[in-house]
């Protein structure tokens, strides 16, 4: 029953917070919460590695965790929980100041658990069909929460988000519904109605209607691609980021994003596994490429901290999806990594851009005005580290895996890929070293006075860099088996 | 190896003694080519003697660089002319450095005096200084170029092999690359003893002057060693005019009829050379200051083309 | 596990300056103690590591190199391992001794930090660079080399950043590290074609790789390695980050910067060039050559210019490390034409000059901190007096500006002698016009040579010499013990350095034996090594020793005129004659512009000076009342390739961006068009 | 059960699959905002029809439940949610598209030529009617056409729900039987859920911006 209790208890923290009064309460009910589900988590970790190869299913294979979802549940939990343990301190200040009200708060609290176990429903469900539902529901319980404070600006990017998503999800839905299609022509249309299980559909793959599939293929790709923030479906991306508080934006930017990414994963394989050639492949690579090669010239002229770390997000998507359309061992591995760098590195940076926010109430590099460093000198130091670990230096892991996707890419013959990936991820870095730059040294204004935040609060937000720092020097060996595995499914090996 | 005791303290005899009449040789007949009687050839050993028995003033800004640099060019100087073959085609000091060593010593001795001119916080030194480095500077690799084409002639940079494969069979002065690069050491000559065109050695005229403008707060022994040292350089350089392009006559050996009969030559070439300096200078007029780099430039062209010629007739 | 005595040396040295990083972060609150112990731990690990190096190096060409693991490997392909070659040895030579003079001197430099800046921080990156340019320099393995090689450009922007508060501080940071990135981009793709062809990480796979790869593979890695390394050792044209940056970071780190980081380009190019791609075509040799002798002119041309003392200082970092390339660029010629003792002889001299670069630069750049120290400017218009204010600190300098300007008895002298040997013995070695190239150098050469002495007389005479220009280098006091120390040390070196050329050169046998095959330090040497030969006696011969030697022996002459002729003078002082007016004052100095003014005449075409003179008078222009004057110069290649390349590459972003304008319906249409192409072209 | 379709039945889909592309149409050029809700009721009306129709032919009883799920939920539900929506805000009763009536038409007809092109490929795979693919392809197209072209929030939830109208279309037209049920009635509730998310938010614009025109949503960019 792990995974089912792995669903269920997020869920029954969400629906627990309904109806519980004190914040306190709340707050530990969260963090309880995700604490449980990173133990449950990395027992199906565990319980993953032991059946070599082989998936835990539940349910009549309702809920299904291989090695690639293992990792995503990872991913979420460890995610989740950093933003659970962010956010009570941030909505604490938040209160205090008035910007938000307990009912809102109430709100985090009861859509983040239900953002969480939508996210926990896509990487679990066999069924691709439940697979869709569950990101809808991701969809809209984060659209609440991206229009939380209810400002202006938070309404437009709720609903430029909900708008463009629910577009995505509709032109997703209707190639999952050809993705069904492909399945049943085959068998002649019995009475018997085919599973759509995604595990079923890739046993039969080669017998699926090749046609149906790219149709389904390309739908999904616009649709979940939207999701997960793939130029030029992206658009909506930036918006959400900057104006969600800072905890979602974590949550958005450090898994939602790969959830969709994951989902489009799905489809790949399949797709790949029906049709046997580089189809689906090289459209990853294309709107890989184009996402990354987007990021940049918005990230040279950026004026707003959190929408900057949004492209930076685009251009992770982007590498990515590269890295899995190039499908050398090394790239799709280094893909996988990068996802785990990834997401102990960006809600960090959120997280601080939210200390900043509530600051400085404002996000604008020429309204700050540089001198972080003296203002908040432990908030600037965690950025300055995130931003170099996201910006690919040592001895941050991201450099590892980024550096382990351009061998991969040169190895396998993707010479000027790499070079294209090389070039974006510098006009990327000098974009980001120019506007933290002049955010954090300067010599800064006396006004407002210095942040005041305890050591534990630090801790609370920095820990993630920490477990980015140990699992650059250390590896365990059991996670490395872990992602071959998954690399491999991508791969389409048996 | 061994160090020929003798050949050193006879050449630096030879240095200190002849330098000052050389000086005073030049003058002297400038002055009969202008139609006046001018000083006696003996004038500078007068200069010298009396400079190093005067009292001496400092000012009251300078530091031990100003102390230090007489010394630096006098021994400087000093140092060149033993590592250039003068009477026997062997220097004394010629294991010791080749020509790159005798840039290098000159520069060396230059710096200072640079240094000497902008420490006691005079206008006119620092002038001078701006002057003679800059100067300097273009007149350095010119002749830097020109012992070049005769070093890779000779595949030495050592004077002494310079000299003794110009000795060799043939006639290389006809060789253009020789002339060229005769050429231009000439001009550098004419720069780095501060001669007119370049400069005007008889003048104060504050404005114009580049070498004396250096020189301007010293005075006593200090002054001495100074002149001293610029003539004993005017020798030296002249010597490696006539010597390594005119490589005729010099000693091979040190029995005192072959020194002998290489003095004669040194003297007679050294003469020679005076005669055109002493030409060039009364013909010509002194250039203004931002012209003086196009005539190096030129002399350092010619240096150029000196080197490209032996890749050409080779 | 036992490992040879060098071996247990480095150990022991990276291991401090990692203690030293981290305790100077703990002891962040007492910053007398952090600053004790980071700049003493790196000063003991500097000494370990010059140790270990000279240890190797003195044991001949025969021992095989030491080799280990640092941790055990990341992911299986990521290993960390270490070996310490001759040519890693001998730069981790030239890392420690300027680590060990420089950590010396920091321990006084820091004192200027207290209460002002946090020492502590300052210590730990200080710390964590030195590390990371150790590890760079003995890394076997592409990823540490490349993971040490960020860290480097990481912590040494954050160094340069120090003090931040200064906007021109930060500027020169981020266009610092903007660069440092470009350069380990291509760093990185030269490493990855290296590794496409090796399929194996370690540097002794890659060993004369370049037999094994197609040609157009070959040239495209090697002129990435040039663009990677180039950058980071500041040739012309891509050397723009380095006279941004050198000056505005802490003088220690400035000098280590300018001493050592830049070097580490030149041991990336080395090993690329002589361990790696073997076997160069010529036109390598001929684009190093050339790059060298343009960035050695310019950079010197440059350096004239300046009237800030670092940065004058910083473009001489560019001159010399086209000096040093001159002597690797032909080294390569050489090889190619099949002349390896030839090679050998050029790549000592670059060599050579390398090390003699760090240690008088390293020396000129804390002589410049000391000053900075004393006087709070780095406007050399400011100074002037210090020698007597400073005089040990003057005295440093002063050897410091003499080995950098080539003149004999120092180092400086030694080096470029050798390189001017190479370059022309080089014109016999081939028959093809490409030999032109080496006299040709050569003359450019001596220009530089002249040129550099003439701003190191400006640099001097202006920085120390005559009356004060300001109240701060009036009341200029000299600096601590352990800054003379540091830079006492590095003086030392210099000398040593230039007066023992010929048992220098013997430790280099190691390095030639590995790179060329040859071992030719025997034939540098002649009358028992007091003499340093060009090969052979008859190639030319220079004996500074002996030069120094003679020159004592000559002093017996002025002080026996003296003796003679000047024993009853007197010496007055007095006040330097003023013309008859009353007194002079520092404003009728020659100011540092002034002096240079002449070649700035010269180089009208090169320098385009922009003047801006402001009269006011009354009734006649001839009776101005008010004169202003003001002149700029400005690089040539920030005016026209960087700074129109910014501005293009911002206006393109700029018109990207509106494509995210805000309008929804846009968004929608984005997709909209997006699936209809997909539906019409993919399926 | 394996019953081949009959003739009739197969044209009567046809027939009501392509009124369905008739109201679509109707629905890009009426300005309404009221009857713009009605005709999409009336859609709805029509694809619960078609449902009814296949349960009914080919005994798939569970698809019955779709049928009535989308009656209770498109026909009656929503629309009647919606217009309390369009009485509360008590504005919006003009829109103004970007691309007048007659071009408009002109794009959606090509679209349907696009969705034919793009649906002939699969023709033999349908089971039902001849065009139900097409038909369900080109309800997607122009519908997020109408999305592009509609400047009013509660238009654009239309436009989204008529797609969603479109796909349950394919879904019956492709695979006879509809989808499993557990993921039909999934779908089901997330759409409700999704256009009550849509519609609190469309209020709290309306209260923020005193106006539904999202074009005005324009202060973040870049």
């Amino acid at each position: 029953m792990l995974l089912t209790t792995i669903l269920c208890v997020p869920l029954v923290v969400g629906l627990l917070c309904l109806f519980v009064r004190p914040r306190a309460l709340m707050e530990a009910l969260n963090i309880a919460g995700f604490v449980g589900v990173l133990v449950l988590g990395v027992k199906l970790f565990h319980a993953v590695l032991a059946k070599n190869g082989a998936a835990v299913t539940e349910w009549n294979e309702f809920l299904r965790a291989d090695a690639l979802s293992a990792w995503m549940v990872l991913l979420i939990s460890v995610v989740s929980l950093a933003t659970s343990l962010y956010a009570v301190r941030y909505f604490r200040s938040d209160l205090t100041s008035g910007i938000a009200t307990a009912r809102r708060v109430r709100e985090f609290y009861v859509l983040t658990p239900t953002f969480a176990t939508g996210m926990l429903l896509v990487v679990l469900a066999n069924n691709l069909g439940v697979m869709w539902a569950a990101v809808e529901v991701t969809a809209l319980s984060s659209v609440l929460l991206v229009a939380l404070y209810n400002r202006k600006t938070s309404l437009e990017a709720a609903w430029k988000y909900v708008m463009l998503g629910g577009l995505g999800l509709v032109l997703a839905l209707f190639g999952t519904i050809f993705a069904y299609a492909a399945a049943i022509s085959p068998t002649g249309g019995g009475a018997h109605l085919p599973s759509f299980n995604w595990s079923h559909l890739l046993a039969m793959a080669p017998q699926l209607n090749p046609h149906l599939i790219t149709l389904a293929f390309v739908f999904v790709l616009v649709g979940y691609g939207t999701k997960a923030g793939l130029a030029p479906m992206h658009t909506w991306l930036p918006d959400a980021h900057s104006e969600a508080p800072s905890p979602t934006s974590a949550m958005l930017s450090g898994v939602s994003l790969k959830i969709a990414v994951y989902a489009l994963l799905r489809f790949h394989i399949l797709t790949t596994a029906c049709l046997g050639t580089g189809y689906s492949r090289n459209l990853l690579l294309g709107f890989g490429l184009f996402s990354m090669l987007l990021a940049g010239p918005f990230i040279l002229t950026q004026k707003n901290l959190k929408r900057m770390l949004a492209y930076s997000s685009l251009e992770h998507v982007g590498l990515i999806c590269v890295a899995v359309g190039m499908n050398a061992p090394l790239t799709v591995f280094g893909a996988l990594l990068h996802m785990g760098y990834h997401a102990l590195t960006k809600p960090v940076l959120f997280f601080t851009a939210g200390n900043i926010h509530q600051h400085y109430h404002t996000l604008d590099f020429t309204r700050i005005g540089g001198g972080l460093v003296r203002t908040m000198p432990a908030t600037a130091l965690l950025l300055g580290l995130a931003a170099a670990a996201v910006s690919g230096l040592p001895p941050f892991g991201l450099f590892v895996s980024e550096l382990t996707v351009l061998v991969g890419g040169f190895t396998s013959g993707h010479v000027w890929v790499s070079v294209v990936i090389l070039t974006t991820l510098i006009i990327v870095f000098c974009g980001v070293l120019d506007k933290l730059a002049g955010l954090l040294l300067g010599p800064g204004h006396a006004e407002p006075p210095r942040e005041t935040i305890s050591a534990g609060h630090i801790m609370a937000m920095g820990w993630p860099l920490g477990a980015l720092l140990l699992f650059t020097a250390w590896l365990p060996g059991s996670v490395r088996q872990l992602m071959e595995q998954a690399s491999g499914i991508i791969r389409g090996l048996p | 190896m061994k160090l020929d005791l003798l050949a050193i303290l006879a050449q630096t005899a030879l240095l200190l003694l002849l330098a000052p009449l050389l000086s005073g040789l030049i003058k002297n007949w400038k002055a009969k080519l202008q139609n006046r009687r001018g000083a006696p050839v003996w004038q500078p050993y007068f200069d010298l003697a009396k400079f190093l028995r005067k009292d001496m003033v400092i000012s009251e800004h300078a530091s031990w660089i100003f102390t230090a640099t007489p010394y630096v060019v006098f021994l400087t100087a000093l140092l060149v002319g033993l590592m250039v073959p003068m009477l026997t085609a062997h220097a004394p000091l010629d294991l010791f450095g080749g020509a790159l060593a005798v840039i290098g010593l000159l520069a060396l001795g230059r710096f200072f005096l640079a240094l000497g001119g902008l420490d006691p916080a005079s206008a006119f030194g620092g002038m001078g200084s701006s002057r003679e480095m800059t100067l300097s500077a273009i007149a350095e690799p010119a002749m830097m170029l020109s012992i070049f084409t005769l070093a890779i002639t000779a595949g030495s940079t050592n004077l002494s092999q310079i000299v003794l494969a110009g000795q060799g069979p043939g006639w290389k002065f006809l060789d253009p690359a020789h002339a060229l690069a005769f050429a231009a050491m000439f001009i550098v000559l004419l720069a780095e003893t501060g001669r007119i065109p370049v400069d005007n050695p008889a003048t104060h005229l504050e404005l114009t002057m580049i070498h004396e403008a250096m020189l301007l707060e010293y005075s006593g022994r200090y002054l001495a060693f100074i002149e001293w040292g610029a003539s004993i350089k005017q020798l030296v350089l002249m010597a490696l005019l006539a010597n390594i392009f005119f490589p005729v006559g010099l000693a091979a050996d040190t029995t005192p009829a072959a020194v002998g009969l290489g003095l004669l030559w040194f003297v007679g070439k050294l003469l020679v050379l005076a005669g055109v300096v002493v030409v060039v200078e009364f013909t010509n007029a002194k250039l203004r200051l931002f012209r003086v780099p196009d005539l190096l430039s030129a002399a350092f062209i010619l240096a150029t083309l000196a080197l490209v010629s032996t890749f050409l007739f080779r | 596990m036992s490992l040879p005595m060098p071996a247990t040396l480095l150990v022991i040295s990276l291991c401090g300056y990692l203690i030293g990083a981290v305790g100077s972060l703990l002891f962040m609150r007492r910053e007398r103690l952090a600053a004790g112990f980071a700049f003493g731990a790196a000063t003991l690990s500097g000494l370990s590591g010059l140790l270990g190096a000279l240890f190797f190096l003195a044991g001949g060409a025969g021992v095989a190199p030491p080799q280990f693991e640092l941790f055990p490997p990341l992911i299986p392909y990521i290993h960390f391992s270490v070996r310490l070659d001759a040519l890693s040895a001998f730069f981790l030579m030239l890392v420690s001794l300027l680590g060990l003079a420089i950590s010396a001197y920091s321990l006084g430099y820091a004192k200027g930090f207290f209460g002002r800046k946090n020492v502590g921080v300052l210590g730990a990156f200080y710390n964590a660079l030195v590390l990371a340019t150790t590890l760079t320099v003995v890394a076997d393995n592409i990823w540490l080399f490349l993971i040490a090689w960020e860290i480097m450009a990481l912590t040494a922007y954050c160094l340069v950043s120090f003090e931040h508060e200064i906007v021109e501080t930060r500027k020169a940071g981020v266009l610092y590290f903007i660069m440092s990135h470009i350069d380990a981009g291509c760093v990185i793709l030269g490493f990855l074609l290296l590794f496409q062809a090796s399929g194996d990480y370690s540097f002794a796979s890659l060993h004369n790789l370049g037999a094994e790869m197609a040609p157009g593979k070959r040239d495209a890695a090697f002129l990435l390695f040039l663009l990677g390394f180039g950058i980071k050792a500041g040739i012309v044209p891509l050397h723009i980050w380095l006279p941004a940056a050198h000056p505005v970071a802490p003088s220690n780190v400035s000098a280590f910067m300018s001493g050592v980081l830049i070097k580490t380009g030149i041991y990336g190019l080395t090993r690329v060039c002589f361990d790696f791609l073997g076997a160069p075509p010529l036109w390598w040799g001929v684009t190093l050559l050339t790059v060298g002798t343009i960035s050695a002119v310019l950079g010197v041309l440059y350096a004239l210019m300046e009237h800030d003392l670092k940065r004058l200082l910083a473009y001489h970092s560019i001159e010399n490390i086209g000096i040093i390339l001159m002597g690797l660029g032909a080294a390569l010629m050489f090889l190619n034409t099949g002349h390896p003792v030839l090679a050998t002889f050029a790549l000592i001299a670059g060599m050579y000059h390398t090390i003699n670069h760090a240690t008088f630069k390293g020396l000129l750049f804390l002589g410049a901190g000391a000053v900075l120290h004393a006087t709070h400017t780095r406007n050399m218009e400011e100074m002037g007096g210090l020698i007597k204010r400073m005089p040990q600190t003057a005295f440093y300098f002063l050897i410091g500006a003499v080995a950098i300007s080539a003149l004999p008895p120092l180092n400086g002298f030694v080096s470029e002698w050798l390189t001017y040997q190479a370059l022309l013995q080089g014109f016999g070695t081939t028959e093809s016009m490409m030999r032109l190239i080496f006299p040709l150098s050569g003359a450019l050469l001596a220009l530089t040579g002249a040129l550099a002495a003439a701003c190191f007389v400006k640099a001097f005479g202006i920085t120390f010499l005559a009356q004060p220009r300001s109240a701060h280098a009036e009341h200029a006091h000299e600096v601590g013990p352990a800054m003379r120390l540091g830079m006492g040390l590095l003086a030392v070196v210099c000398v040593v350095l230039g007066l023992f050329p010929t048992q220098f050169v013997r430790l280099l046998d190691p390095l030639t034996q590995q790179l060329t095959g040859q071992q030719i330090s025997v034939q540098l040497s002649a009358a028992n090594g007091l003499v340093l030969a060009s090969l052979s006696e008859k190639g030319g011969t220079v004996s500074t020793l002996g030069i120094t030697l003679m020159a004592v022996c000559l002093l017996p002459v002025p002080f026996g005129l003296w003796l003679v002729f000047s024993r009853k003078t007197k010496v007055r002082r007095g006040p330097t004659w003023d013309c008859g007016q009353r007194g002079l004052t520092p404003r009728m100095e020659y100011t540092a512009t002034g002096f240079s003014k002449p070649i700035r005449m010269i180089f009208k075409a090169l320098f385009q000076p922009r003047r801006d003179v402001q009269r006011e008078y009354d009734f006649s222009p001839y009776f101005a009342t008010n004169i202003r004057f003001e002149s700029h110069v400005e690089e040539v290649f920030e005016q026209r390739i960087y700074r129109p390349l910014r501005i293009l590459i911002l206006r393109v972003s700029r018109r990207i961006r509106t494509i995210q304008h805000g309008s929804i319906h846009f968004y929608l249409l984005y997709i909209f068009i997006t699936l209809l192409l997909l539906l019409m072209f993919a399926l | 059960m394996n019953t081949p379709p009959t003739e009739t039945s197969s044209q009567f889909i046809t027939l009501l699959a392509s009124l369905m592309l008739v109201v679509q149409l109707l629905l890009a050029v009426q300005r309404m905002l009221v009857t713009n809700i009605r005709l999409f009721a009336l859609q709805s009306l029509l694809l619960a029809a078609i449902a009814t129709v296949v349960a009914c032919v080919f005994g798939a009883w569970h698809v019955l439940v779709v049928a009535v799920l989308t009656l209770i939920g498109k026909v009656l539900f929503l629309p009647w949610w919606l217009e309390r929506l369009v009485r509360r805000i008590k504005i919006g009763q003009e829109i103004h598209p970007f691309v007048n009536m007659p071009a408009s038409m002109l794009i959606c007809g090509a679209l349907t030529v696009l969705s034919y092109v793009v649906a002939r490929p699969f023709t033999s795979l349908e089971r039902l009617g001849s065009n139900t693919l097409a038909v369900a392809i080109a309800l997607l197209l122009t519908g997020f056409f109408l999305m592009i072209n509609r400047r009013k929030a509660i238009t654009q939830v239309l436009a989204l729900l008529t797609m969603e109208n479109g796909v349950m279309l394919a879904a019956i037209a492709l695979t006879t039987y509809g989808m499993p049920l557990v993921v039909e009635i999934g779908i089901f509730f997330d759409v409700v859920i999704a256009v009550m998310v849509l519609g609190i938010l469309v209020f709290r614009i309306r209260e923020s911006f005193d106006s539904m025109d999202v074009s005005k949503l324009n202060e973040l960019k870049w």
